[in-house]
């Protein structure tokens, strides 16, 4: 009786990406939801069947714009995996270094969008104008704001230089009194609380049943963090803690993903420190046939990438799990029962990136390219093209 | 509880299902068994011995379609990885789906972009492939070829 | 006895307001009439139903210009039972229940109406006075102020029939589930327009005319009338039918009536009546745009209508108007008599604060009025259709036939002109000799300048429009993210849980939760008090002689306890 | 007389006044988030730039109802706004009880927005439209409670121009306990009929993208935009002559009264950038809850004379 | 010029499309309505209902199911409104050229204005990218 189907999408302000969640709801109160994906994939594990190891770094950089450091991570460490190797110390700590600082910006983004859903665009801005700050060190360190191109198999592709180590570091302490200040306003505010305390919960053993990860566990009382499980990088030479929180509601999501920007403002100081001379690369000449699994933890979870080499330049199969792709089941847990108003802040309360979640790069047997000259031209003149247009503009 | 003592554990319970044990790394080990064990096997790594559910990875091999499950025992860094072999010209295997929550979406996936039926599949809808796409054709399929006479692949804006 | 020796029994008066009210009832006779002659086509035992319409008239106006009291007790009698009758009618399986229902309430309350008949006897003439006297009581000889129990009792049983008959609160439950069950021109003709001009008519008169009532008295009516307007419409927003839920608004507006009766001031009567008046032809005419509904879809359960709009313009423009009329929205002949209750209203604030809780009340009422008409417009004729809508549309245009479109057009037209010429009427002359002279009004809602305000804000509103494209537009697909809404037929917002979120707010959700067990229904309530005292009585039976003997030795005993008591 | 003032105050001055405000708003929301805001002209331009698009037409939705919708708003303030200018010109003409015609005068914006949505055969847009009548419910029975404050000051009239006279004499009634309090109310309640966050819920971007505007393009959306900004500055308005004694329109007055007004339009502004949304039944049990005790605790001070 | 196009050029609303793009482009086209771009100066906001739009902001390489929605929700767009596709998705399809899931371009789909390169292009890049295309519009 008076049951209605509500679409959330395809095209909807909730989503940057395309989904059709259907939500059937009874007045307000949602009794079934349903989702369909499948408008954003682009069968990126065929495509990178087709291209050289190295030249996959570029096509899994492109999974997910955001995600653009572990998807790379990821893969450069499965393709490690594949036969036993060793990676040069100073390349482990650039790795660190640019992980984690995708991990403040992707945190930072997802806490002005979540403000932005529940219509308080004031921390949308805030947030955002924070974030632009991480991107400029990021633009610093890796010459671009996003897909860094940092990673390659065997090591990192830049160096950092040394007289770009004071300014990051002055920047980020920059941001660190605001990023306090919105923590404190956004943990205390009573509004805040009563849209999100309670809100979707999603219990410790729903959260083990769905292999949820990341925040969206660690939220709900599992302590699960690759960066502690399954030491990479150089997550076990800096001293830093796991948030966990245990209720797994909307608001105890927010609270972990905050908290943990302060932790990886911490690792980032403790890298830059540390920071060992040496090679940036260990300088990889062929990969034997063999397969390896590359795990590690991005801002949404754990980034799972699986290679199998047949002993030529390119992978026969490459598999690509994006956290999202678990955490997005969630859902069924989490929304029956709630309101819509609520529905859209505990779908975003997972962070969901539908891009990575739809990846599929593929690597084609046939090999061909993935930048061929004319498009390797056309890039170019692109990016020629915006700094004209920098220049005569502003 | 070590390594060691999962997979003997493994190799006491399951002994005539597993036909191989490849100890790759201290992290990574590869156990080979037979399809129809999945059902037990499956459900006894996830409840029993309180792994969590990676991922499986379906891949199209010379010798078959493979599935690799992926599973990691966190508290001693271990994955686990069980591979099962289906034959190609009709790849059947019992669902987990039904019994793991976090199974059924990549079931789904590698029905569609595989072939691979999953018997007894909670949900068996499409995932990522639109509506008009044509049944039979798996793109993760090493013969997979252009079937969309449509397709527009040079280049030009 | 002459014709003569009748009238010169002063057994008939005819003030103004009796004629005004007579010329209503003959009025919605003939638009009954001829509504009927489409609805109830096909049906069996017509020559029985009009006959019943015809001798329903001829009791109302009997009642209406009936001066004396006992005669007017016996006419109200048979009306009640013709409403049994008419009641019968219906072919919902609920229907006898309902009917009974429907006359033991009316009928109970006709009994509380002797019984007050007899109270007013024994205060006029005191004991020793034989049956002579009770037959000479009428209107224009006796005047009772209320001091003292008796009077009090008499009053208030006198009220409750009143009360009954118009449907207020306590005696309300019939009216919604007639609504639902009793053909639509009953329902339009009874409790949406006759019964309620003869109930708010004979409270008018008795607590104007028979009756002087002090201030106390004032407020309980104003509280009953109050709690009824707020009672009926929270219910009403909730409601699934649609006859059921316009049978809740015919609820609710007698509290309005009522409230304007009980603040006892020439404006706030005034109102009331006005409001009587003006409630008779909206509600009429939404009962009637509710049978063209069900005529031609056979159903009026909200979550199979939708989108009518489109297929019964006519119907929907006069539904519209009506809605808005009864929601008071200005200028209409709905907000009109309610802005005179509101004056009455503040006119009692030397009787202390309550005005206060009344006033409130009253606006509130309005606002939830409105939000249950927005709710029905959007799931009967607005909003998307449904299967159902479309499967009818598909296989016959339906239209609305004239005999069905003709009434409700002219009580649309009604509302409107009662609505904006409000402030030509003149009220004193009309609704003498209950007013008792003419009403001063302390300034007047200028209901005409007003609406020609609104026509040139309207009048702007289309300049602007032509300023921009509105003349050539294109239709397209609504736009729900992208998806197709034709293919997906269960994208819709039926408008049957509407306002379920109301429920969720702590307190009342219980009173609704009450509401639908029927906690607050007289005659459910009446019926298990009953079932309670005969599941007693008869657990006294249990066939055994020992028993029964012991029970007449008990009786004897308190016989002659009591007697040397 | 009474058309031409429709024409000037009613539509002209109230229009332009309200685009006016507006920009104000957007503006300061714009310095909140450290960001640099639109022009001055921008809500104008917005408008005329909707008057030349396409009107577009849902299939299957009753044509003349959705686009007569528009026009019933525009006409609902446009009258509301007429009738405050007359009372604000010369307070002795206005006729009794107006104060009622203009609170229901108030309301009919949101209804013709709620019918809009009705008529666009939209789910999303009948949802919006419910949430938007439940607001409606919901901040009325404090939203009348609290304006029957300035009622009671001004010895029991329901005449706009003798609560205005009265506070020329007394001074404004916000100078009042019960008139402080009242205000508050009124101003949140305000902030519900103008659907501005917290209590944006019907028109909800993020859930419902725009609730029952959705499928409003063109024409009809310049004229739901236009009674909006008139709303913008209606409203305060109307909170202006109910407690801070309306506006003096001559010689330093002007500026006293161009400072009350921006005054209550920031302060709207701030609430709307300093929350997130609150969810509808929330919103529900707090206009029923707390502002209902609060407004009645005013009545009751009002009552006592304080 | 007419005053309407004046306006409309002063007052460009855009609706934001993704057809399988990897977030990027998304994101830095969010960028531009933060603080440090804030294209509210230029009257630029960000439409949430398509019938507002009068600028379509496409980005990504166009999927078998989005290209479908694409075509349907280009209709649903009020007239006059222009095209902009972000990115070199849009353009070329960059490296999803030989995806099986991605079979024509943007421009064989809906007609295109406008084309902002990059990967993703800097949100100047695209802010310069809508005023040129505003400008270009403006001359005729």
């Amino acid at each position: 009786m008076g049951r209605s189907v509500i679409p959330i999408g395809p095209y909807h302000p909730l989503q940057e990406e395309p989904e059709l969640f259907t939500l059937t709801v009874e007045g307000e109160r949602i009794v079934e939801v349903d989702v369909r994906i499948g408008y954003n994939h682009r069968g990126i594990e065929k495509l990178s069947e087709s291209k050289s190891f190295d030249n996959s770094t570029f096509v899994v950089e492109r999974i997910c714009g955001i995600c653009s450091t572990s998807h790379p991570f990821a893969y450069v460490r499965a393709v490690e995996d594949i036969f036993p190797m060793e990676v040069p110390d100073r390349a482990k700590y650039i790795r660190t270094i640019i992980a984690e600082g995708e991990r403040i910006h992707s945190h930072l983004l997802w806490l002005g969008l979540a403000g932005h859903f529940l219509g308080y665009n004031t921390v949308y801005m805030w947030a955002w104008k924070l974030r632009e700050e991480i991107l400029d060190v990021m633009e610093i360190l890796s010459g671009n704001r996003n897909n860094y191109a940092m990673f390659t198999p065997g090591g990192v592709r830049r160096d950092i230089r040394p007289q770009d180590i004071p300014v990051v570091l002055a920047k980020i302490d920059s941001i660190v009194p605001t990023l306090e200040m919105l923590r404190d306003a956004i943990l205390d505010d009573p509004v805040l609380h009563a849209r999100l305390k309670g809100v979707g919960v999603l219990t410790k053993e729903k959260a083990i049943e769905f292999s949820a990860l990341g925040p969206t566990s660690r939220a709900s009382g599992v302590a699960r963090d690759v960066r502690k499980d399954s030491p990479y990088g150089v997550y076990d030479r800096v001293d830093w803690k796991m948030i966990v929180t245990s209720n797994g509601d909307v608001f105890d999501k927010a609270v972990v993903r905050i908290l943990e920007m302060f932790e990886s403002i911490g690792i980032v100081r403790q890298c830059f420190e540390a920071l060992p001379e040496g090679p940036i690369n260990a300088g990889i000449e062929s990969i034997p046939p063999g397969e390896g699994i590359g795990h590690i933890e991005a801002p949404r979870g754990e980034t799972f990438h699986y290679v199998r080499s047949d002993g030529t330049n390119r992978a026969i199969r490459h598999k690509v799990r994006a956290p999202t792709f678990m955490n997005l089941p969630t859902y069924k847990a989490t929304i029956v029962g709630e309101t819509i108003s609520d529905a859209t802040i505990i779908l975003a309360s997972i962070d969901p990136c539908y891009c990575c979640t739809e990846r599929m790069a593929v690597r084609n047997h046939r090999g061909r390219l993935l930048y061929d000259g004319e498009a390797l031209v056309e890039l170019s003149r692109a990016k020629t093209e915006n700094l004209k247009r920098r220049m005569g503009r502003t | 509880m070590t390594r060691e003592q999962v997979l003997r554990d493994l190799g006491n319970r399951f002994g005539d299902d597993i036909l191989d044990i490849f100890v790759k790394s201290p992290k990574r080990v590869f156990i080979k068994i037979k399809p129809r064990a999945i059902a037990w096997v499956g459900p006894y790594i996830f409840r029993e011995l309180g792994a969590r559910f990676n991922i499986a990875t379906g891949t199209d091999t010379p010798d078959g379609i493979e599935i690799l499950y992926h599973f990691t025992l966190e508290d001693i860094n271990l994955m686990l990885n069980i591979r099962v072999l289906l034959n190609r010209d009709n790849p059947v295997i019992t669902s987990l789906g039904k019994e793991i929550e976090a199974v059924n979406w990549i079931e789904r996936e590698m029905k569609e972009l595989l072939g691979i039926t999953f018997e007894g599949h909670p949900d068996p809808r499409r995932l990522l492939l639109p509506d008009n796409w044509p049944d039979g054709v798996y793109p993760l399929r090493q013969d997979y070829s252009e079937w969309d006479e449509t397709a527009i692949r040079t280049r030009g804006v | 006895m002459s014709l003569e020796n009748l009238f010169s029994l002063d057994l008939f008066s005819f003030s103004p307001l009796a004629w005004l009210a007579a010329a209503f009832a003959g009025l919605f006779f003939i638009l009954v009439v001829i509504y009927s002659l489409n609805f109830m086509k096909g049906r069996k035992g017509l020559f029985r139903y009009y006959l019943y319409t015809v001798l329903t008239l001829v009791l109302t106006l009997g009642v209406i210009f009936a001066d004396n009291l006992l005669l007017l007790v016996i006419l109200w009698g048979f009306l009640g039972l013709l409403l049994y009758l008419l009641i019968g009618f219906g072919r919902t399986p609920s229907t006898p229940a309902t009917a009974r229902k429907a006359l033991l309430i009316v009928g109970g309350t006709d009994a509380m109406m002797l019984l007050g008949l007899a109270l007013v006897w024994f205060l006029v003439y005191g004991p020793g006075t034989g049956l002579s006297g009770l037959a000479k009581l009428s209107f224009s000889t006796v005047t009772i102020p209320v001091a003292g129990g008796l009077s009090v009792a008499a009053f208030l049983l006198l009220a409750s029939a009143a009360l009954a008959k118009a449907g207020a609160m306590p005696f309300h439950t019939w009216v919604p589930d007639m609504a639902e069950d009793a053909p639509i021109p009953v329902t339009a003709y009874l409790p949406a327009s006759l019964d309620k001009l003869l109930g708010v008519f004979f409270l008018a008169r008795i607590s104007l005319e028979l009756f002087i009532l002090d201030s106390t008295l004032g407020i309980v009516l104003m509280a009953l009338g109050s709690i009824t307007i707020m009672a009926a419409v929270m219910m009403a927003m909730v409601q699934h039918d649609m006859k059921r839920l316009l049978g809740y608004h015919a609820v609710s507006q007698v509290g309005y009536m009522v409230l304007g009766i009980g603040t006892g001031n020439p404006i706030g009567i005034c109102g009331a009546l006005f409001h009587m008046f003006n409630h008779t032809i909206y509600k009429s005419c939404l009962f009637m745009a509710a049978g063209a509904v069900e005529k031609s879809m056979n159903t009026t359960d909200l979550h199979r209508l939708g989108g009518l709009a489109k297929l019964m313009p006519l119907v929907f423009g006069a539904f519209f108007v009506a809605s808005l009329s009864i929601s008071g929205v200005p200028p209409f002949n709905g907000f009109a008599s309610k802005w005179m209750i509101y004056q009455g209203i503040i006119g009692t604030a030397g009787n202390g604060w309550t005005w206060i809780i009344w006033l409130t009340a009253a606006m509130m009422g309005s606002a939830l009025t409105l939000a249950s008409f927005m709710k029905l417009i959007h799931a009967v004729f607005l909003g998307q259709a449904s299967p159902h809508v479309t499967k009818i549309a598909e296989s016959s245009r339906p239209g609305t036939p004239f005999a069905l479109a003709a009434p409700i057009a002219v009580l649309a037209v009604l509302c409107i002109l009662f609505g904006v010429f409000a402030d030509r009427i003149p009220f004193g002359e009309l609704f003498s000799p209950v007013l008792a002279g003419e009403p001063v009004f302390p300034g007047l809602w200028s209901s005409t300048s007003a609406t020609i305000l609104i026509l040139a804000g309207l009048f702007l509103g289309m300049v602007v429009y032509l300023l921009g494209s509105a003349g050539k537009t294109r239709s397209v697909a609504p736009f729900i993210g992208g998806e197709d809404l034709d293919a997906r037929p269960s994208m819709r917002v039926s408008g049957v849980d509407f306002y379920s979120t109301v429920k969720d707010v702590k307190p009342l959700g219980v009173l609704f939760d009450w509401a639908e067990r029927k906690h607050f229904d007289c005659y459910v309530v009446g019926l298990r008090f009953a079932d309670f005292l005969g599941g007693i009585l008869s657990g006294l039976h249990n066939g055994l002689l020992g028993r029964y003997v012991l029970w007449c030795l008990a009786g004897v005993v308190a016989l002659y306890l009591a007697l040397i008591g | 007389m009474i058309l031409l003032n429709l024409l000037v105050f009613g539509f002209l001055v109230t229009s332009i006044l309200g685009l006016t405000a507006s920009w104000v708003d957007r503006k300061v929301t714009a310095r909140v988030q450290y960001r640099v805001g639109p022009p001055f002209y921008q809500p104008l331009v917005d408008i005329i730039k909707l008057l030349g698009k396409e009107t577009l037409v849902p299939t299957g939705s009753y044509r003349s109802v959705f686009l007569g919708a528009p026009l019933l708003g525009l006409a609902g303030a446009v009258t509301a706004a007429s009738v405050l200018w007359m009372n604000q010109i010369h307070p002795q003409t206005g006729f009794t009880g107006d104060w009622i015609v203009v609170i229901y005068l108030l309301t009919i914006p949101s209804m013709s927005i709620i019918i809009g949505g009705f008529a666009s055969r939209n789910p999303l847009a009948s949802l919006g439209a419910s949430r938007e009548m439940k607001l409606v419910l919901s901040y009325e029975l404090p939203f009348i409670l609290a304006m029957l404050v300035p009622v009671v000051h001004s010895g029991l009239s329901i005449r706009l121009g003798d609560i205005l006279l009265a506070q020329r004499e007394a001074g404004a009634f916000a100078g009042n306990l019960s008139g402080i309090l009242a205000m508050l109310v009124g101003l949140l309640c305000i902030q519900a009929k103008l659907a501005l966050v917290p209590f944006d819920a019907p028109e909800a971007e993020t859930e419902i993208v725009h609730g029952p505007l959705i499928e409003y393009s063109g024409t009809g959306l310049a004229m739901y935009k236009l009674t909006k900004n008139m709303m913008l500055f209606i409203l305060p308005f109307f909170l202006i002559q109910m407690f801070l004694g309306g506006f003096s329109l001559a010689g330093w007055g002007i500026l006293w009264s161009v400072l009350k007004f921006v005054g209550v339009l920031a302060l709207i502004t701030v609430i709307r950038n300093t929350n997130p949304r609150v969810r509808i039944d929330q919103a529900m049990r707090f206009f029923w809850g707390p502002m209902t005790v609060i407004a009645a605790v005013s009545l009751i001070l009002a009552l006592l004379g304080l | 010029m007419s005053l309407k196009l004046k306006a409309l050029l002063k007052s460009p609303w855009v609706f934001h499309l993704s057809t399988g793009s990897c977030n990027n482009c998304d994101i830095e086209t969010l960028d531009c309505l933060t603080p440090r771009f804030d294209v509210e100066r230029f009257g630029i906001l960000l439409a949430g209902s398509i019938k507002h739009a009068d600028v379509l902001l496409v980005s990504g390489s166009c999927n078998r199911m989005s290209a479908e929605k694409l075509k349907t929700l280009y209709e649903q767009v009020p007239k006059p409104c222009l095209v902009v596709g972000i990115g070199t998705c849009t353009g070329s399809r960059g490296i999803f050229i030989d995806s099986y899931n991605c079979p024509v371009p943007l421009d064989k789909i809906i007609p295109v204005d406008a084309y902002i390169p990059g990967c993703p292009p800097k949100p100047e890049a695209i802010i310069a990218g809508v005023v040129k295309l505003i400008e270009k519009v403006g001359k005729g």
